[in-house]
């Protein structure tokens, strides 16, 4: 193995098309890096803004959220909720100073297989070039992730 | 080409003629259903349809594939390219071949030996004036290449010149140095096939 | 509308007819051409069967004197068929093939040059009349209907296939210059061959070959009882009509059919004189054809011998002349 | 509560895993790094969804008391169900069991072995932080409503109705088209048996017309689906016949008197006429004319009702309405079939320009008795019988321009064609393919004799049909030009008439169609079956199956097997009364919930209500699906999902970058 920077990857899937896109590039054996890490939900509407913070500061590099395309949802419209939540994310991350492009959405079906696999590979090449993530307040205590920084803590004046 | 695992092993015949094709030729996909054959308007005259040449190039058929005319008979008209079920870039294919066929001169042993004459003739003047000169193409061409026709050719010649349509001299582009060292570069760049 | 202009080495002379009228009809549809300043030879259909990547580098040489050139988002006009084709190639071949364009950038750099795949977007004349000023605009400027004039409209290859950068029509049954043609008042007849082979270079490599593709293109034509061939690239025009003679003489038929530039009975339809279109050039006469729209066409004139100028170059000397 | 005592396996599946992943050693490292977040015992084996495999899992609850079990082996798709129920036969509540997919997610996509083999740890890390926070669970039972609602009534609709009807339980069959039977009933011959297709379909359709338990609804369309399997609401919509069904007779006098005829685009592909006033075909199912209003003089210019005159019945109604008709059914087959490719788009086969191209829907009416031929094959002239007929398979199938797939059906359909048009007219046949493929039972049989009947096989790939003549022979006809392949020359082949055996393609709605029912379709538009080997009727969404064309290109037999598959599912459903579904639920904690309401509009399935006395929400569990979005947009965490519980999901998060090891090893364990 070469000295490469070698990224963690979270990557949040849909049981309903993502994840099965995932079962079938395994199936078909199409090949993909293995920097990425997928946990199940039940739709990509699931996501909550937590999941992303706690994996960006508990040492992930880049956080992929997979759905069903637009239209597609198997809970109707629940994908349009986790894109809306994506957008958001992103623009808290880069209020935070994080990247913004550590943070992908990606759709694909059940049968697109080689999209998941396609956008995995350019995910991974995209966080790696960014380099590792330094989260603003990690240290040793990741759990500090929602503590109040110090400056915005109001302080006793004295008169 | 697609992704998969292969064992290291030296380049084939067929390797080189992908790795010589600008862009992905997907030539290992070519399912021998004859598209390209029939639509080819020079079809009928070349030595090998081009679907018989890709299984030769696929049997390491060198020799016979490089010296074979069909490359130079293709008229460039990309019907077989557009029309192939597997998306092959067949024109681009023969245009690699005889590159090939040139730089192994294996051309000379085939049914088209002078075939390379006219394109090595046109990119002569090419090198020389920036542009292209019809009146010394022909006839250095025919010159060289068939002096017999050029009693044949001179009323066609003679027409030419007092339609008006062909210039008696070349004529030269301004940046020629530059496009020297361009060309002179590009040449160095193009390792051999 | 503004666009760059290449007209390749064909329209400097041998289709200079075509270069005249491409302007004559330009300029009524409010179509403004910047010529490239010193552009060189698109390497026609040859310079690829000797070196791939001097080739794309020639081309690419052009591509990026219009980067320089063109006020960016201008498109790049060319009229030869083939000249469209290897401008388009080159720039999505460099796209596509990164080890290519490094290659290619490396080379243009020798000049003090460089290229961006991608960045400059090369269109066919007629792309730019049909879609850009459109048929409507067109038929607007007609005052002169081709009424009655059977033509055949014939593409050729290039311009239809295998559309690198954007596909313009369809590739096996192209309408656009039917259309065009129509709306220019002539009688449009259904020609079958409209998008097959005129020959290309076989001409200079097999005559047997090239002669028969185009009487194949004749037979069709006349079968169909067309007055007129019509075409949009230089090579087409010159093998059909310079050939055409030969063609006969070979299979002992007697075709006539005049091949004109589609620019030249545009010109014809919007009022322009033959003239001004470059029309006399051919040698297949189109003055019969052109009696039935009641356009004269004045006899050829005779070239007066040409007095050597100063600035013209001596004859091309070749190695293994010397 | 104490630790819990899990146990982790690791499944080599044969060499799938094992060959890329050092399972032994993976499971080795589980024993000992994840030992303080309570895994007891970690082992690997050869194949753990075998029945010793199996064993090895409820013998390690019983002996060890594992209170959890994490399965490493291939996707939960495939196997959660086999290890729960081991879990189940074991005394532990299956849904204590957690499967993480080190075969689709690691070791077939991946090829460095180092690499696969830490990644199998880290997710099988993850598998275990999140089993340690599952619930016990019982599955939810949901009664399953006996009626089924069949979509599509050609012959794969025709067979699963029939079937479910036997067996004795309701069903509706919705169909667009004024009659049932399908591209069926357009076909005269059916290869290989060339058996009369009218004569093998007739007598079913006639069955679904008149069966007590079949409520038919033809010229309809299926336009809403609400609720969920064992409850589906479905809204039909019933375009207006303009003919009372309850007079009709079906005399077709009407039809005799209507004075306008338009092309029958539909039943007759094109090649026929029909009056506006119409049923298909005369054995259509139900016998009821309906009127094409876009077409009718009366509802265009506002007089003729030469049809209403002469009804004996009086049953032709011009003010008929639509209507919307509300069902409920259990569960739903969809058989919704294919439409024809158009040959148009092949533009080098001249099909819409040159005359006597024909596609294979054209030539099946010609060939068919009831057609507009009268089963008398002619060029388009209507009177010239063709001398030399050209078959050209393929026709935008295998082609990445057009279709990338193979149509299955057109190498048998042209070989029939040929036989039909040799018996016909006795023409020369030359049939241009690129591979003859006849995997099915008589099938090469088939091929043999049309081959002794001395058809032209011309192994190559046509490249274009043209009417521009070489010389005299050609004249006037068609020519294939080709490169015979098995001789590697071009050929043209002079020819009266070409028949393009054109590709099945999704139907033109597809879209609407997967979105409707919440399907998925592939790339190519066909809908996506549950499992491709094991599980071909059903699909991802439970309760709805499909059968036939619908799932991609196939022939009558095959279409007639799925349709009877699709209904043995149906029934076996039925006759459980009720079905077990995932308990995978959201609930409200009520001491929590601020009574934002936010929740509320987030659901899809209203299944959120909002107590207005006690100013909070709660889910209905009868309703929830389970998706989950409300639980992540509870600003107060009020809601929890079981099964994806928060709590769940951040433990996996910890233990996929392996938390447990690098900062926890100290650390007492956090129990629930």
């Amino acid at each position: 193995m070469s000295d490469q920077f070698e990224p963690v990857i979270i990557g949040f899937t849909c049981n309903w098309c993502s994840y099965r896109a995932a079962d079938m590039a395994g199936t078909a054996r199409m090949k993909y890096a293995p920097n990425v890490r997928l946990i199940r939900l039940m739709c990509s509407g699931r996501l909550d803004p937590t999941f992303v913070l706690k994996a960006l500061a508990g040492g992930a590099d880049g956080v992929m959220i997979t759905g069903c395309h637009p239209g597609d949802c198997h809970y109707v419209s629940q994908n349009y909720k986790a894109m809306r939540r994506f957008l958001l994310m992103r623009r808290t991350l880069k209020q935070m100073g994080v990247e913004p492009e550590r943070l992908k959405l990606v759709w694909a079906s059940a049968a697109e297989g080689a999209i998941f696999t396609d956008e995995v590979n350019k995910f991974v090449e995209q966080v790696r070039a960014l380099g590792s993530l330094h989260w603003p307040t990690s240290g040793e205590g990741y759990e500090q992730m929602f503590a109040i920084p110090e400056h915005m803590i109001a302080k006793e004046v004295t008169p | 080409m697609a992704i998969a695992t292969t064992q290291a092993r030296a380049p084939t015949f067929f390797d080189r003629v992908v790795a010589a094709t600008p862009g992905d030729p997907h030539l290992e996909m070519c399912i021998q259903c004859g598209t390209c054959g029939g639509s080819c308007p020079s079809g009928p005259d070349m030595d090998h349809t081009p679907r018989a040449l890709f299984a030769m190039i696929n049997a390491g058929m060198i020799e016979k594939v490089l010296s074979s005319n069909t490359p130079w008979y293709c008229v460039a008209c990309y019907y077989c390219m557009v029309r192939c079920p597997q998306q092959i870039h067949i024109t681009d294919i023969m245009y690699t071949l005889k590159r090939m066929s040139i730089q192994e001169g294996l051309y000379q042993k085939g049914s088209a030996p002078e075939a390379p004459g006219f394109s090595q003739t046109f990119i002569d003047y090419v090198e020389n004036y920036g542009r292209s000169f019809e009146l010394g193409l022909a006839t250095r061409y025919h010159l060289s290449y068939h002096p017999l026709d050029m009693m044949k050719m001179a009323p066609m010649g003679i027409g030419m010149l007092r339609k008006g349509r062909m210039d008696l001299t070349p004529k030269k582009i301004k940046g020629m140095d530059q496009l020297k060292s361009i060309l002179a570069k590009a040449k160095e760049l193009e390792a051999k096939l | 509308m503004k666009y760059g202009y290449y007209p390749g080495c064909s329209l400097e002379k041998n289709a200079a007819s075509y270069d005249m009228s491409a302007k004559a009809v330009a300029r009524p549809l409010g179509i403004e051409f910047q010529e490239l300043q010193d552009w060189n030879c698109c390497g026609a259909s040859e310079y690829i069967s000797i070196n791939r990547v001097a080739a794309y580098s020639l081309v690419a040489r052009n591509l990026s004197l219009a980067e320089t050139q063109l006020e960016k988002g201008t498109d790049l006009v060319a009229p030869c068929s083939l000249c469209f084709l290897n401008l388009t190639k080159a720039d999505q071949y460099m796209q596509e093939d990164a080890p290519l364009s490094a290659k290619v950038n490396t080379a243009l750099n020798a000049g003090g040059m460089h290229y961006d795949p991608g960045s400059i977007h090369t269109r066919h004349l007629m792309h730019i009349i049909t879609e850009d000023i459109g048929l409507d605009e067109v038929a607007a400027r007609v005052i002169r209907p081709l009424t009655g004039l059977r033509v055949a409209a014939y593409y050729g290859c290039l311009i239809v296939r295998p559309g690198f950068q954007s596909k313009f029509d369809n590739f096996e049954y192209p309408t656009s210059l039917d259309r065009l043609m129509k709306v220019c008042g002539a009688q449009v007849v259904d020609f079958p061959l409209r998008a097959h082979c005129c020959g290309g270079h076989m001409t200079q490599i097999s005559q047997p070959v090239a002669l028969e593709l185009i009487r194949r293109l004749l037979e069709n034509a006349a079968e169909y009882k067309a007055d007129v061939i019509v075409t949009l690239c230089p090579m087409c025009q010159l093998n059909l009509d310079v050939y055409q003679a030969d063609v006969n003489k070979y299979f002992k038929t007697n075709y006539n059919i005049p091949v004109l530039y589609f620019t030249q009975l545009m010109g014809l339809a919007f009022g322009l004189s033959a003239q001004e279109l470059g029309i006399g050039k051919e040698f297949i006469d189109p003055r019969p054809a052109l009696a039935k729209i009641g356009v004269e066409v004045p006899p050829p004139e005779e070239p007066k011998p040409k007095k050597p100028s100063k600035e013209e170059l001596p004859m091309p000397r070749m190695p293994e002349e010397s | 509560m104490a630790q819990e005592k899990i146990g982790v396996y690791v499944c080599h599946c044969g060499s799938n895993i094992a060959g890329t992943v050092d399972v032994e050693d993976v499971a080795k490292w589980a024993a000992e790094q994840l030992h303080h977040r309570g895994v007891v015992v970690a082992r690997d084996y050869k194949f753990m969804c075998s029945s010793l495999g199996q064993e090895l899992i409820e013998k390690d609850i019983k002996q060890l008391g594992l209170t959890r079990v994490v399965v490493a082996a291939c996707s939960p798709h495939l196997h959660e169900r086999t290890f729960r129920t081991a879990c189940k036969n074991a005394g532990l509540n299956p849904y204590l069991c957690e499967l993480v997919s080190i075969r689709e997610q690691v070791s077939w996509v991946h090829t460095d072995k180092v690499a696969a083999t830490e990644k199998a740890k880290a997710i099988i890390s993850g598998g275990v932080e999140r089993v340690i926070w599952h619930e016990a669970l019982e599955p939810l039972k949901v009664p399953i409503h006996p009626a089924t609602l069949v979509v599509g009534g050609g012959i794969a609709g025709i067979q699963a109705a029939l079937e479910i009807a036997d067996a004795g339980f309701p069903v509706y069959m919705v169909e667009r088209e004024p009659s049932i039977g399908g591209h069926m009933a357009q076909f005269d011959k059916t290869f290989p048996t060339l058996d009369c297709s009218a004569c093998i379909l007739t007598p079913k359709m006639v069955d679904v017309g008149n069966h007590p338990n079949i409520t038919l609804m033809t010229w309809s369309e299926v336009m809403r689906v609400d609720g969920y399997v064992g409850n589906f609401q479905v809204t039909v919509r019933q375009k207006p016949r303009y003919v009372k069904t309850e007079l009709c007779t079906g005399c077709g006098i009407c039809q005799e008197k209507c004075p306008k005829k338009v092309i029958d685009e539909v039943f007759e592909a094109g090649l026929g006429y029909r009056k506006v006033v119409y049923t298909p075909f005369p054995q259509a199912v139900p016998n009821y004319p309906v009127i094409d209003r876009e077409n009718c003089t009366y509802f265009i210019k506002g007089t003729c009702k030469a049809c209403q005159k002469f009804c004996p019945t009086e049953a032709i109604d011009f003010e008929q309405k639509e209507e919307f008709i509300q069902i409920d059914v259990g569960q739903i087959i969809l058989a919704t079939g294919y439409d024809l490719f158009d040959p148009r788009k092949i533009a080098q086969y001249g099909y819409g320009r040159l005359a006597n191209v024909f596609s294979s829907l054209e030539f099946e009416r010609f060939t068919n008795a009831a057609g507009p031929t009268g089963g008398k094959l002619y060029l388009r002239d209507g009177v010239t019988v063709p001398k030399t007929v050209a078959i050209i398979h393929c026709s935008g199938s295998r082609d990445k321009n057009y279709n990338n797939y193979c149509s299955n059906i057109c190498c048998m359909q042209s070989l029939k064609f040929a036989h039909l048009a040799k018996e016909k007219t006795g023409a020369e046949v030359y049939n241009f393919y690129i591979d003859i493929r006849t995997p099915a039972k008589a099938y090469d049989e088939f091929y043999q004799r049309v081959l002794e009947e001395g058809t032209h096989m011309i192994r190559g790939r046509v490249a274009e049909v043209t009417d521009a003549a070489r010389g005299t022979k050609d004249e006037g006809k068609l020519i294939v030009q080709v490169e015979d392949t098995l001789i590697g020359k071009q050929r043209r082949i002079p020819v009266d008439m070409v028949i393009l055996s054109a590709a099945l393609v999704p139907r033109k709605d597809h879209h609407e169609t997967a979105r409707m029912f919440g399907l998925s379709c592939s790339s190519d538009g066909w809908l996506i079956e549950r499992h491709p080997k094991l599980d071909p009727v059903a699909t991802m969404t439970e309760g709805i199956f499909i059968a036939g064309c619908a799932q991609g290109p196939k022939d009558i037999p095959a279409s007639v097997a799925q349709g009877a598959a699709a209904a043995a599912r149906v029934i076996g459903k039925i006759q459980q009364h009720e079905i077990a579904m995932e308990p995978v639920r959201a609930t409200v904690d009520q001491e929590k919930c601020s009574g934002c309401r936010i929740c509320n509009n987030l659901c899809p399935f209203n299944a959120i209500l909002f107590h207005e006395d006690r100013m909070v929400s709660e889910v209905n569990p009868a309703l929830c699906q389970g998706c989950g979005t409300c639980v992540a947009g509870c600003p107060a965490g009020a809601i929890t999902g079981t099964g994806f519980s928060n709590e769940q999901v951040l433990a996996q998060i910890d233990g996929l970058l392996l938390h447990n090891i690098k900062h926890l090893e100290m650390e007492a364990v956090p129990v629930p």
